[in-house]
């Protein structure tokens, strides 16, 4: 490889630190992402002018075709309430495509290393272990990349149930396919073929597809960013397999932040990462029960609402998960700017770990438009709730839940929460009594100071919208 | 220097600096962060290229190509998507004068 | 990869490293971050002892120990002084609450 | 090397990230502060172990216990208030040492080529023209920061005048130094020897010297922090010549932070480097005239100023480079602690660039054993101004100078500053009517509310504390 190719690829690298560096804050972060895009890019045209004599061009550049066509096309496509199942599937296929090239290149390394011994003499090993080694854990953990974002994009598109999915002999199942994975990728080692690479592939899928059976559906997320801190590590393990610098750092740089990231919001949820991942499989689920209550409560109808509201000076909107299956973003902002015209000063209150994916109320409420001095961090916002008249809680449930304060023997117990229970009135919009995603009981549903606006979120927010106008 | 030490070293000092850089992270931006470093780990579309570039065997081209689209998915899907997540972010500011909400 | 290409990647590396560490730091502790980053590049005794220790010639000798002293000096006294610094920050805590002064 | 010691270096190296990483925060900086002693430490034994001729070890080990017992006796020596010149003294000597191993590794370069030249046969270079460049660097770099260092330490320590130093053929002097060093740093890469180094060397001590002799006293540490920066990357060049990792991290490390805080510290000031390092040599000094006012002001008494204290609810403080002049610290310490048993609330104020270095306000006052909560940030404290009865400004002039924020034309305009004229009483204690570093007036002086009380910090706070005891 030519020098200024190395060199090259050093400031690809480079351009992806930044572009890292720009997504960390909102003022930079699309520069960023275009950074990056160009460096990924550049990155990737190389080959084609100094390698010496790179054949099936012409295919390669179809597949790249097809391939953007692809990834544009679903891009384009993609809801904002789904983009978690949109990263969950295009870091599966992106895991797939590691474990398809160290697949490939095993193959390449055994045909070296039989010619090699073809020519006789004493016996050269032409890859040290470790090379085997990094091929290995690039096939196995590629494939359980791949297979494990499939199920939970499966589960978050709701292709099957997001509940965990458990049965008797998971953990003996689990337990055997790892020990597979280790034997298998022991031999790859010892004794590499292109057969043991295919099993180490097979047992990476199934072993993937176990691995996120058993997580509820809420916990999704956290398994998604773990996924994509695996397939960072594929990709890094991949780059040191065939000396490319570029595929090291990128993917070394998604593995440690994405793995920090994982971190960051198991922390945020009060859980850890192996109580989310292994939980459901040591018996208790991580999923409560989902009953729901029958204790009275005081439920109104939209007009009341709508008086509530249309005569408070300070309304404060907590957004939850119910919001984004609702999608009743834009009916919200709506309600949200008429309120405004009235001359109530409303904002909204984002819990980090609220929605489907940490910062998902964020995204959700940027697409509808909402200005962004209106969405305010939990830390920044929970001294202001008892300034408050009306807190309008839509498709949130946990993340007020004031047992995470009171209750030490709750799911949730230590996990910060909005202080809506501060404020001087509440109002709730859900479908039924059923407990949110923790499946513990909300006291603050059955608070005097609480009222209930029952219904799909969209509908209600439509009628309280009309409601509102007509005062 | 020995090979196996260079690759560690640049692997040690690439940690670093993903954790590093990720740390001072708002939670505001955390899905567009996902997603865009799940764009960035679509550079194996380069490794992808380079073993189906100096591949002879018809199943190991096959191959060669599924992966190529699959990482060219991923690459090109997940820079596009956090691209038109940051614009929604970008518009906001003027918007929010327009309405004067507050 | 070539050798110089290698010594370029760390080095760029470890800038990045170098600045995403300090940019996080608050201004209280500037003074022991000057003196205690002083002392790290107090390293370059690891230089002076084995340019000395592979040295014949006399003059040569006598330079490489003047260096080593020099480089002890920096490496040496840098980490002492900012340790005594940094004792006193700790012993703060306690302090405080014997005198209640808030 | 054998592999198992370059995977030492690199652990080494881990250590002086991890060092660096603690420094930044106040629970891990002293753990911080060991590690990187540590990986110091084990980084210089190395040799002793793996190196199969280690000549003249003796020497070497003595050596480095004569080394050892001046790091220490003068590290427990020197005065809080000292610590400047200190860090400039120990920076010094290590770019001192740089240049010289530098220099000797020339001299082995040399010798090689010259062994190599005598085998006959064709004209093999034995090191690459970087190599020698990077030999260049270090040999002027590092010479520069010894000398420019020493000058600090002399003006510091007042061993000279800490004025700006400034003659007329400066520029054109430092003009020509600048060029010598280029044009020897090209002949040591084209036609190396031995003289061509010793003569960058000289050179380099002499542009140190006329790079620090134009600068002014407080601009110092500024200085001081940027030719730390630059012994790190003289150090990470020897690491390149001599193909070691752990001096090429640690020096490049340093290199990177220095810069970065060099910077930091000079956007604290409200100022650039360029202006700090060439603003004496472009004409018009940056210190300011000096000259003392003579309009009238209030001023009064210790005792008057015990009573303002003594029945002060809300009092605070904000200790300046008076106060490291003066060596007032304990006696101030004791005073609060006298009014906290008042029951006055009293906190201290910290300026970023109050004193003569960045953070050196809270070394000072930690040695004083003041306790770590009343040391409160600009930021934090600079809305509960308004609440406070008296300000007592010891020692400290243009942190709380509204010129700042006044007037567009001052050299400390945009300067964040401490909001003191918020106060309900201000009292300010100096010697003189003479302005701060910035050489401007001060309005605050002339305020109705402010009270002088005049004198040495360390005497009038002795009279002050005996007033209020007497309270
Ligand atoms: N964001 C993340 O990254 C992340 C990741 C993993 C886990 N989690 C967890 O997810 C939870 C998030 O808290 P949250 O308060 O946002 O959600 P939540 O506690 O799960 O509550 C959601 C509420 O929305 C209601 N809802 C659902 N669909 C609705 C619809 N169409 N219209 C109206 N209401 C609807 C539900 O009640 P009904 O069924 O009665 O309508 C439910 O009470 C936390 O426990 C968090 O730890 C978050
Ligand atoms: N900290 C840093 O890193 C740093 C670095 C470079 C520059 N600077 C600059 O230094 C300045 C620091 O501001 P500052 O308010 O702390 O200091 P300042 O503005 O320089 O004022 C110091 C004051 O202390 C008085 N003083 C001196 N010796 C005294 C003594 N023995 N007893 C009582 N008073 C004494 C002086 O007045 P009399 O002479 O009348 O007594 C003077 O007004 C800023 O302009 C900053 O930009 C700081």
């Amino acid at each position: 490889m030519p020098t200024w190719v190395q060199v090259v690829y050093l400031i690809c690298a480079v351009g992806f630190i930044l572009a890292l560096k720009g997504l960390s804050g909102p003022k930079t972060a699309r520069r960023g992402n275009l950074i990056g895009a160009a460096a990924a890019v550049v990155g990737c045209a190389l080959p084609f002018i100094y390698v010496d004599h790179l054949e099936h061009v012409p295919l390669i550049l179809g597949a790249i075709a097809v391939g953007t066509a692809g990834g544009v096309f679903g891009a384009r496509k993609v809801q904002m309430t789904q983009m978690p199942q949109m990263v969950a599937l295009f870091n599966g296929v992106g895991g797939g495509a590691a474990a398809l090239v160290a697949l490939l290149e095993l193959n390449h390394m055994l045909d070296v290393q039989a010619a090699l011994d073809a020519l006789g003499g004493p016996q050269v090993d032409a890859y040290g272990w470790f090379v085997y080694a990094a091929t290995a854990f690039t096939i196995f953990v590629g494939s359980v990349s791949f297979a494990g974002s499939l199920i939970t994009f499966a589960k978050l598109q709701e292709l099957m149930t997001s509940r965990p999915v458990v049965f008797p002999g998971l953990p003996v199942a689990f337990g055997g396919l790892l020990l597979g994975g280790i034997v298998l990728s022991v031999l790859t080692v010892t004794s590499a073929s292109i057969g043991i690479g295919i099993g180490l592939c097979l047992v990476g899928l199934l072993f993937g597809v176990l691995l996120v059976l058993p997580v509820g559906g809420a916990d999704v997320p956290i398994v998604i960013s773990l996924l994509n801190a695996f397939t960072g590590l594929t990709v890094a393990a991949g780059g040191y397999v065939l000396s490319n610098t570029l595929l090291l750092v990128g993917g070394t740089l998604v593995g440690a932040s994405g793995t920090f990231l994982t971190l960051l919001m198991a922390r945020a949820m009060g859980r850890s990462v192996a109580n989310i991942l292994f939980g459901a499989l040591k018996g208790g689920s991580t999923l409560g029960a989902g009953v729901a209550s029958d204790r009275p409560v005081r439920s109104a109808g939209p007009e009341d609402v709508a008086i509530l509201l249309g005569y408070a000076d300070r309304v404060i909107i907590v957004p939850g998960y119910g919001l984004a299956v609702a999608q009743a973003q834009h009916t919200l902002r709506e309600l949200v700017d008429v309120l405004g015209e009235r001359g109530t000063k409303v904002d909204y209150a984002i819990h980090p770990v609220a929605g489907r994916m940490p910062g998902h109320m964020n995204v959700l409420l940027a697409e509808a438009q909402v200005p962004y001095e209106q969405l305010v961090e939990m830390d920044h916002i929970n001294g202001e709730f008892k300034n408050t008249d009306v807190v309008l809680v839509v498709g949130a449930n946990d993340v007020v839940n004031p047992a995470a304060k009171t209750t030490p023997g709750a799911p949730i117990y230590g996990m910060p929460i909005l202080n809506a229970d501060e404020a001087k009135q509440v109002v709730f919009m859900k479908r039924s009594m059923r407990p949110g995603f923790a499946g513990i009981e909300n006291e603050l549903l059955f608070d005097p100071k609480t009222t209930l606006l029952f219904g799909d979120a969209k509908e209600s927010l439509g009628k309280l919208l009309n409601a509102v106008k007509a005062l | 220097m020995n090979e196996g030490v260079v690759w560690l070293t640049i692997f040690v000092l690439s940690v670093f600096v993903g954790i590093e850089v990720i740390s001072k992270v708002s939670s505001t931006l955390h899905t567009p962060l996902m997603s865009g470093a799940n764009a960035i780990h679509g550079i194996i579309l380069l490794g992808a290229i380079l073993v189906t570039g100096s591949t002879h065997s018809t199943v190991a081209l096959v191959v060669g190509l599924v992966a190529i689209v699959l990482a060219t998915v991923n690459m090109v899907g997940g820079f596009v998507v956090t691209d038109r997540m940051l614009q929604m972010f970008v518009r906001k500011k003027p918007a929010s004068e327009k309405e004067g909400a507050r």
